[in-house]
């Protein structure tokens, strides 16, 4: 039988909230019975999106709403994080490695580049003034013990 | 606080050992702390001990990089000791290898950051 | 300033969850700066409010829907665990110590005294057919460190 | 999984090591261990060491409280020791302690199991 089962968790945005999200999302994908660093690496993958909503989405507003789903289907994994902030305007401009809008708050412009390297799959959509949408897919190979 | 930072001064170097995780939220800790340290007298050197650094962030890329302009504009020179796997794959990525001088140990980094001043 | 944040969270009524829904209960309370014990506290009881909307809410359905909204303010947490699920008909007995309706299950008929004993408030609503909402509610003493 | 439970038999005495998180979705595991260990041959009495285990709820009172009444009916008694702060309190909040042996070490649990059978 293939496993199933899903979450949905939603926060405000809120900086004391980036670890919390984090630890979430590890502890529903440690189900899956994931490597250490494949639990590190998804811990930062949903670090870089959240810290998104949170400092580009609502521009550091404390009253947002940061959404996220998280999917486990078989040996795969889909996570959707979204806000209804501000939304982007040049979505190829914005995943450019190093391309930051807010160079003075000392962002790197690394957020969706460690997103898409560390995942298999990663989809954004935006829509200015509404919000932003990050899908992020990956495949665990499962140890034999947890197959049965 | 889920990050804790501790100093010390050996010879040239500003030691920082930094103890849980860095990110959006803790972040500005460090920054502070390096920034007051700095203030205090005239540090060439900054030696960031990530030993018990347990998850990291682009947001402590962006922090590192911050520091290491300011450095720079002094003259002074940046290290990295003790990188967990984790977090060395964040780094790898971000292609800061480049700039900032990489140690095993703080030990290792102190001793090359003052024969290469 | 009184500190305010708020989360919630739903996932399907599926026994791995359990240990996933007090993982991230306590992640939330942590910025709260609990001691070892009350963290252990916390975590038990979302155990048992979750255990029993899984067992006796769904029967043990894996489909069905369990809800956590938590909620701080100030030094104050509220947590309010639901089920769409069968109903409590008789409110008074289900919180009687030791009574259960599930013996052959090996329950123990604990789980309300242990939220009501590591609580400061328990209440339970709930409607035969349409559901059961368990509200609980805890005081905690920041140390001096955090209330700057 | 969240759970492991290591068996050993010292005389009388089946010892049942829990190391891990002791909950509705563990307890079954429990069960099924203590089950085959009790029909491969006649154990009189069971010690549960709770040493490394991290968390337990009510399904976990529910568990144990199964097995004692099964051991009852053969005359076997039932101990825990090395109990955690945190499941001690829920331990005595169930009145467990009242019919089953408390120990601080395993070794204390089994030489009261064997004088007092
Ligand atoms: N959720 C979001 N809402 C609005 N804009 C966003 C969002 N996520 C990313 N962006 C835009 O994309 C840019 C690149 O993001 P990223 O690669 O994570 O780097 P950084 O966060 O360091 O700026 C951001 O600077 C911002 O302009
Ligand atoms: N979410 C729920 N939905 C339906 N019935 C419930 C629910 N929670 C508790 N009950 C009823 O209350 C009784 C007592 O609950 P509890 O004290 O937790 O003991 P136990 O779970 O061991 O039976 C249960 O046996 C059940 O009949």
């Amino acid at each position: 039988m293939r496993r199933k089962n899903r979450m949905e968790l939603t926060f405000l945005s809120q900086s004391v909230n980036e670890s919390f999200a984090r630890i979430t999302v590890a502890a529903f994908i440690s189900q899956l019975n994931p490597t250490m660093d494949e639990l590190a690496d998804i811990k930062t993958v949903i670090s870089e999106a959240v810290t998104n909503c949170i400092i580009h989405g609502y521009e550091n507003r404390e009253d947002g709403i940061v959404s996220i789903v998280a999917e486990i289907e078989g040996e795969s994994v889909m996570i959707e994080i979204s806000d209804r902030g501000r939304g982007i305007e040049n979505l190829e401009l914005a995943r450019q490695p190093m391309y930051t809008s807010k160079p003075e708050l000392e962002r790197s412009g690394m957020g969706f580049t460690i997103m898409e390297n560390f995942m298999d799959e990663c989809t954004v959509t935006s829509t200015p003034h509404e919000g932003t949408k990050v899908v992020l897919r990956k495949h665990f190979s499962l140890s034999e013990e947890l197959l049965n | 606080m889920s990050l804790q930072v501790e100093t010390k001064r050996i010879g040239q170097v500003l030691c920082v050992q930094l103890i849980g995780e860095l990110d959006h939220h803790t972040a500005p800790i460090v920054r502070d702390v390096i920034e007051t340290e700095m203030n205090k007298s005239a540090t060439l050197h900054i030696l960031i001990n990530m030993k018990r650094l347990t998850f990291m962030d682009s947001s402590g890329i962006g922090m590192i990089l911050g520091r290491y302009k300011q450095l720079l504009q002094k003259g002074g020179k940046m290290a990295i000791s003790d990188i967990p796997a984790n977090i060395y794959r964040v780094l790898e990525m971000s292609g800061l290898f480049k700039i900032i001088l990489i140690a095993d140990s703080e030990q290792q980094a102190i001793s090359r950051l003052e024969v290469e001043s």
